[in-house]
């Protein structure tokens, strides 16, 4: 088969869905071939899928990648084989690829701390809600952290791992029963972040208790719509990125020069 | 007088029987409270009860399961599957009894799958479910595509957050269970039949019990307590999330396990099960108020289960 | 008295062994002496296996001592005693049935070369041991698929296949028939001439008198006295044994044999040409109401088989007709509802749930008898019905509590035997039903068998002991190799017609 | 001639013994031939083999634990743990020689301890390794705070990428122990010794085998096998993932019961547990290479492991 092959990281996930979707989508509109394999979040998947591809002999392949480090075999794997290789989300480190397209993560989580900072009148203690095997969230977190150090009457006094949207619930509740005087949290993710505003109105803390999420996806803009608690989402555009991705990938299989570095800057999304 | 003794009597006999692992219980709380003087707060019980319950509901199923020396793994899928149901219920335009009734059907049917591999086409049952964990895994996403479901119908998710006198609904829940299958496998014939079954199925089969159907009975219940799991879950979360519960079954297993029942079959008592639960929950719980970092968590919750089991084991040989 | 130092080669004197609270051996002695058979005799539970196993270096002793060739003796493990010279055969079968006859009998002494098993040898050297004892089996066939008869002489095969100098037999002959002891006593008969010593032990009143050259008598883990084979009685040393004087082994018969007929009634259960390919055929009896027919036949010759197939676990073709009904029961449950209890031979992996109680294991097959409104159980009539027969069966128990597996092995026997007799059956399958009780209680057992006889309950009786079949049985059925040789009665049932019958030359 | 009959004589009898899972696996590469041209190619079928290296090298060491009747869950997280002392040995200035060694008695060592509490405390192993499962995912993470950890050795990374008389070295290394460990169990007394304790540990001891030891032994090769494939996988994605393995355990136990491994312990063959893991790795490769979509490509896996280990006891229903 030609065309192009893409391995995502998962498919359990509204932004990867969103940007697979986006990703077929274009193909279709360019006429191209294109397909796709869930990693699962396994880097070892992740390999094996590239090797995959490149006895299929796709013309290009899209990843984005598990881990950042950990991809470079795959690059290297496909790069011998001939394959040029596009990073969608999370850069690859130690192996060049031919372009990435990909969320500025730190600078949305620097993003993020400004609006709790703005949100809480630069002072108060918050707490965060992480995941601290995956890269792109710890950008996330250290730019988080960043910006709230930059304010002397804001303290982060818990960090909790959330992976899974229940087990964000039960982080959530037992910082707050920890310490009832947190007046903010960040969530790595939606889920994080819908799970601790039902912890928050759970614990009836919603006049002190203010929210902030991060990839803004369509549940959570709306729980900023409708949701007090929640007061603003970073929103990542993972349309444009699957977009981006394939038009990419279609001009480097026809030869053409493209950028190696196309940043999408993510937006911050609060109340209507 | 003659019943304050006997009260003391079976305070005695169940101390006796559950001395290792409710120790670790207490033990644990002892600790948290005094790193964390939070903890012991009647508000704190009810969120671990809460957090526990999707836990512990599972476990009262895989109690059955593992009693007949058998194995559900599928069972973290399961409480995935029933969430989507009942989204997918909704989403058709169903109220909240019909859309509970198909949930706990397809659990039900779910767990039937299980037991009538094992029993009819005689596989072990590791492997059916190992198999069927990932099929049910696989349908949860085909509604969405991988996506979670909104759930908006107010009961359905009143069940995860309102309370009923004074006491969370799912505290609810999680007792009323107890309570049926305790009462079944401790009172009545159906529950004696599981124990003589794991005891020794060739035994059992020629003293005339239905191994194979009680085999698949046990199987649905498993599935059904799944349901209820899942169902309790997505209505927490208002949603249902296609990776909702997963690993959970190591949870059930191992809070079954903490409980005093035997992976070999034949031993088992829904009250271990519980206690079991709880000392997973309690330390989730209080390792979180502590703000113990999520890989210290892992270590500590591993060296807590071994050294609970470790004390049981103690306790149980002492006794002979 | 010739009890020369030389002479004795194991000496256990003042051996003390408690089970937590339970004191199974109380100041035990023991003097073995080299070429000759020492039988130990005592009631189920007295303490035999125990001393047996203490010697086996399986348990070790609270107290005591013992020497062997004037040596301490205190094995930590069966290797060691192994090591040292003696060699066990277990009561409990102890094999694997996953693995051959072969790799069974050399587990842990296979043959080597360059430091990896020699297969070849492997087979050659079982083979060597299997025909030097003389035994009829397959050595490369898996143990699994054996009858337990078969598998009892693997168990022989693989405790004489040490080079011993005691040789412990614990109850031996408990899963074989008569011919197969034979062989077996052929063995015993080369080992003493070999200079071995042999401690043995059954139930079986006749071999023990046949066979021994000392016997010694405990009870209740205690020492009772040593007596030269010559200078006792069997009445004598059961009295000795049970603590009390027996007139009879066999109860009379409720009524008189040579008039006992089927054919003056409407038979109970009428089997008509029950084949089931490669295991039996063509195997057609009646059997009436308070009618005792005994099945004989020798190892494999497919008893077992034909009850299976009778109480619903596998299927066969023919007609089975109860109380003139036709019946196919596609399973136990099916049988015990129509009234059809069973007795199987194996208690360890058929009769028993070892880790529960022996109340549990009492009411099993009757549950649906102690099921109330709702399912629930009736606890209280349980737990009067178990202890009910515990009483009338002698089970020796701590209590309605104790695990059914901490029993000795004849007191588990009258468990399986209590289960069955909870469910009224109308029809009694016991196969095999005193293997390994002793004579107190077989006699308990006998009362019991022809009390429900005398009640009516139809009885197939199997068993390997010709003894037994002749002293309880109204008529015998003889089977030889799957097919029915004779059905015999009145005159006809002496032992010579029935074992000409049993081993084919006459059919 | 007669040689020739002979070979013929032992295809019979392995066809015979491995026919159920064996015509599985033939029927899987069929099919996909059939559906995808170049899923019949040598460098397909090396990609497979690679691919599935991971997998079989650990379910070799999940063979002897399950054939003891016992069950490894920790073997996903030594998986982990291996690479990332392979890593910190090399961050610590080690040459590669002495990393390897560390690695792989780093793998003995947690295989230790999973034995030591299973045979001498008398833990149950199943709740042993779930606890050790945990215990050692949380380990792995402590050096670099659950951020992978890059490996730079040219001779580690080699392992992974480069090939040695034409066949990929990963090739080499599971063909290599593939032979040591069917040698080790069907050709010496230690291997025996598996099969007679896990058919029946009362017999094994009354044979006089240090059961105890042999356990322990037993858990620290499957430690060790686990830890090369850790060096393996590591040495594939030139770093230490904290996240490597997870769940392997799983697929490594479903390779060794379509192998005709019997969770009940006494029954098992490495060449069962081999071919069981070519069905998975050929699964995997088959559907990726027909672009099946992720949440089918689980239910289908659920469905060969289910149609697999059927068609495998009913041959060996068949041929009694
Ligand atoms: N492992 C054990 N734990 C507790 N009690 C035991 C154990 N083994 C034996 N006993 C008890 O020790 C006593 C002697 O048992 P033993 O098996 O030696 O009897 P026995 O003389 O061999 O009887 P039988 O003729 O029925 O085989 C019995 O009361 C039995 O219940
Ligand atoms: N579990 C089994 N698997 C395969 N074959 C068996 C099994 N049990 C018995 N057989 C075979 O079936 C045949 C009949 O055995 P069965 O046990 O019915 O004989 P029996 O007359 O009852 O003898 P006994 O009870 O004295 O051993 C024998 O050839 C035996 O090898
Ligand atoms: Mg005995
Ligand atoms: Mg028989």
């Amino acid at each position: 088969a030609e065309g192009i092959g893409a391995s995502l990281l998962t498919q359990q996930h509204p932004f990867y869905i969103e940007l697979a979707d986006a990703m077929k989508a274009e193909a279709k509109e360019k006429n191209v071939t294109l397909e796709v394999a869930i990693a699962n979040q396994d880097l070892n998947k992740q390999l094996a899928d590239v090797e995959d591809f490149i006895v299929k002999g796709v013309d290009v392949i899209v990843i984005s990648p598990v881990d950042s480090q950990g991809v470079r075999a795959a690059i290297e794997k496909a790069e011998k084989a001939g394959i040029k290789v596009i990073t969608v989300d999370v850069p690859a480190n130690g192996a060049t690829v031919t372009s990435h397209i990909g969320t500025d993560n730190f600078t949305g989580g620097v993003k993020a701390g400004e609006l709790m900072a703005k949100v809480l009148g630069n002072k108060g203690k918050v707490a965060v809600i992480d995941y601290p095997t995956v890269q792109s969230v710890v950008n996330r977190v250290n730019g988080f952290k960043d910006a709230i150090a930059k304010h002397p009457e804001m303290e982060i006094v818990a960090i909790q791992t959330g992976i899974t949207r229940a087990e964000a619930l039960a982080a959530a509740q037992n910082m707050l029963q920890a310490n009832p005087d947190i007046s903010g949290i960040f969530g790595f993710g939606d889920d994080a972040a819908l799970a601790a505003a039902v912890a928050v109105k759970a614990a009836g803390l919603e006049a002190q208790v203010k929210v902030i999420g991060f990839d803004g996806m369509k549940e959570a803009r709306d729980a900023v719509d409708t949701n007090p608690v929640m007061v603003g989402v970073i929103q990542q555009f993972p349309d444009q990125m699957g977009k981006q991705a394939v038009d990419t990938a279609v001009k480097v299989a026809a030869g053409e020069q493209v950028q190696a570095e196309q940043p999408i800057v993510p937006g911050v999304y609060t109340a209507k | 007088m003659t019943q304050q003794t006997a009260a003391q009597a079976a305070l005695v006999r169940a101390l006796k029987q559950y001395g290792g692992i409710f120790l670790s219980l207490v033990m644990l709380c002892i600790i948290f409270s005094f790193l964390n003087p939070r903890f012991m707060s009647v508000v704190n019980f009810m969120n671990i009860l809460q957090q526990v319950a999707v836990i512990a509901i599972a476990a009262f199923g895989m109690t059955w399961v593992i009693l007949l020396g058998e194995i559900d793994l599928s069972v973290g899928s399961i409480i995935a599957v029933a969430g989507m149901v009942g989204a997918q219920c909704f989403a058709f335009g169903l109220g909240f009894g019909p859309a509970l009734a198909v949930t706990l059907v397809a659990g039900a049917l779910m767990g039937m799958l299980n037991g009538v591999l094992t029993a009819k086409l005689l596989l072990p049952s590791f492997i059916v479910t190992v198999a069927t964990m990932g099929i049910y895994r696989g349908l949860v996403s085909l509604p969405t595509n991988g996506a979670p479901a909104m759930i908006d119908n107010a009961t359905w998710t009143a069940i995860g957050t309102e309370s009923f006198l004074g006491l969370p609904i799912i505290i609810w829940v999680v007792a009323v269970l107890f309570v049926i299958n305790q009462i079944l496998l401790s009172k009545t014939s159906f529950g004696r039949r599981a124990y003589l079954t794991g005891g020794n199925r060739e035994a059992a089969i020629y003293s005339g019990i239905k191994v194979d159907r009680l085999k698949i009975i046990i199987f649905m219940i498993s599935g059904v307590m799944a349901a209820i799991s899942g169902v309790l879950l997505s209505s927490r979360l208002f949603s249902a999330q296609t990776n909702a519960g997963m690993s959970y079954e190591l949870d059930a297993i191992a809070a079954a396990v903490l409980g005093g029942t035997s992976l070999a079959g034949g031993v088992g008592t829904m009250v271990g099960t519980l206690i079991g639960a709880l000392i997973i929950g309690v330390m989730n719980n209080g390792m979180n108020m502590l703000s113990v970092p999520y890989f210290y968590q892992l270590i500590v919750k591993g060296l807590v289960i071994l050294v609970a089991v470790w004390l049981d084991v103690r306790a149980k040989q002492a006794k002979r | 008295m010739h009890g020369s130092t030389t002479d004795t080669v194991l000496k256990i004197s003042n051996v003390t062994k408690s089970f937590g609270q339970v004191a199974a051996l109380k100041n035990m002695r023991l003097d073995v002496r080299r070429g000759r058979v020492h039988t130990l005799l005592g009631e189920n539970g007295a303490g035999k296996s125990t001393l047996m196993k203490i010697l086996a270096g399986v348990h070790s002793a609270t107290s005591g001592d013992i020497s062997l060739n004037d040596q301490p003796y205190r094995p930590a493990n069966p290797q060691q005693a192994s090591a040292l010279g003696l060699a066990i055969v277990f009561q409990e079968l102890s094999l694997c049935n996953n693995l051959t006859v072969a790799e069974n009998i050399l587990a842990t002494r296979e043959p080597r070369k360059f430091g990896f098993i020699n297969d070849t040898a492997l087979i050659a050297k079982a083979k060597a041991i299997v025909t030097e004892l003389g035994l009829p089996i397959d050595v490369t066939e898996k143990v699994g698929n054996l009858s337990i008869a078969q598998r009892q002489l693997v168990e022989i095969a693989k405790g004489l296949s040490h080079d011993a100098k005691v040789v412990i037999l614990d109850e031996p002959t408990s899963s074989l028939s008569d011919s197969e002891a034979e062989i077996l006593f052929d063995i015993i008969g080369r080992l003493k001439s070999r200079g071995v010593a042999v401690i043995y032990i059954s139930h079986r009143m006749e071999e023990i008198m046949r066979l021994s050259d000392d016997i010694t008598v405990i009870r209740d883990g205690e020492y009772v006295s040593t007596h030269d084979r010559d200078d006792v009685t069997i009445e004598a040393l059961i009295a000795l044994m049970v603590g009390r004087r027996m007139e009879e082994i066999y109860p009379p018969a409720i009524h008189d044999r040579s008039t006992a007929s089927a054919a003056d009634q409407p038979p109970v259960l009428a089997v008509e040409r029950l084949t089931r390919d490669g295991e039996f055929e063509d195997i057609s009896f009646k059997v009436g109401a308070g009618e005792i027919l005994g099945f004989f036949g020798l190892v494999g010759s497919g008893r077992s088989e034909v009850m299976n197939a009778l109480f619903g676990m596998k299927n066969a073709d023919g007609t089975v007709r109860l109380n003139d009904q036709d019946v196919r029961f596609r399973s136990p449950a099916e049988a015990i509802a129509r009234g059809i209890g069973f007795v199987t031979e194996n208690r360890k992996e058929e009769g028993l749930v070892l880790g529960h109680s022996v109340e549990w294991n009492i009411s099993m097959a009757a549950l649906p008898d102690f099921t109330g409104p709702f399912g629930f159980t009736r606890s209280g009539a349980e737990r009067k019905a178990a202890a009910t027969e515990v009483g009338r069966l002698a089970i020796k128990t701590r209590s309605l509590d104790t695990p059914s597996g901490a029993l000795s092995g004849g007191n588990q026997q009258k468990i399986v035997l209590a289960k069955w007799l909870l469910t009224r059956p109308k029809v009694l399958i016991l196969d095999e039903p005193t293997r390994g009780v002793d004579v107190g209680a077989k006699f308990e057992i006998y009362k019991i068998i022809r009390q429900l006889a005398a009640e009516g309950t139809a009885i197939l009786l199997i068993s390997s002991e010709l003894p037994e079949v002749l002293g309880m049985s109204d008529r015998v059925v003889v089977m030889h190799e799957g097919v029915l040789g004779a059905t015999l009665a009145g005159t006809d049932l002496t032992p010579e017609t029935i074992m000409a019958h049993a081993t084919g030359f006459q059919s």
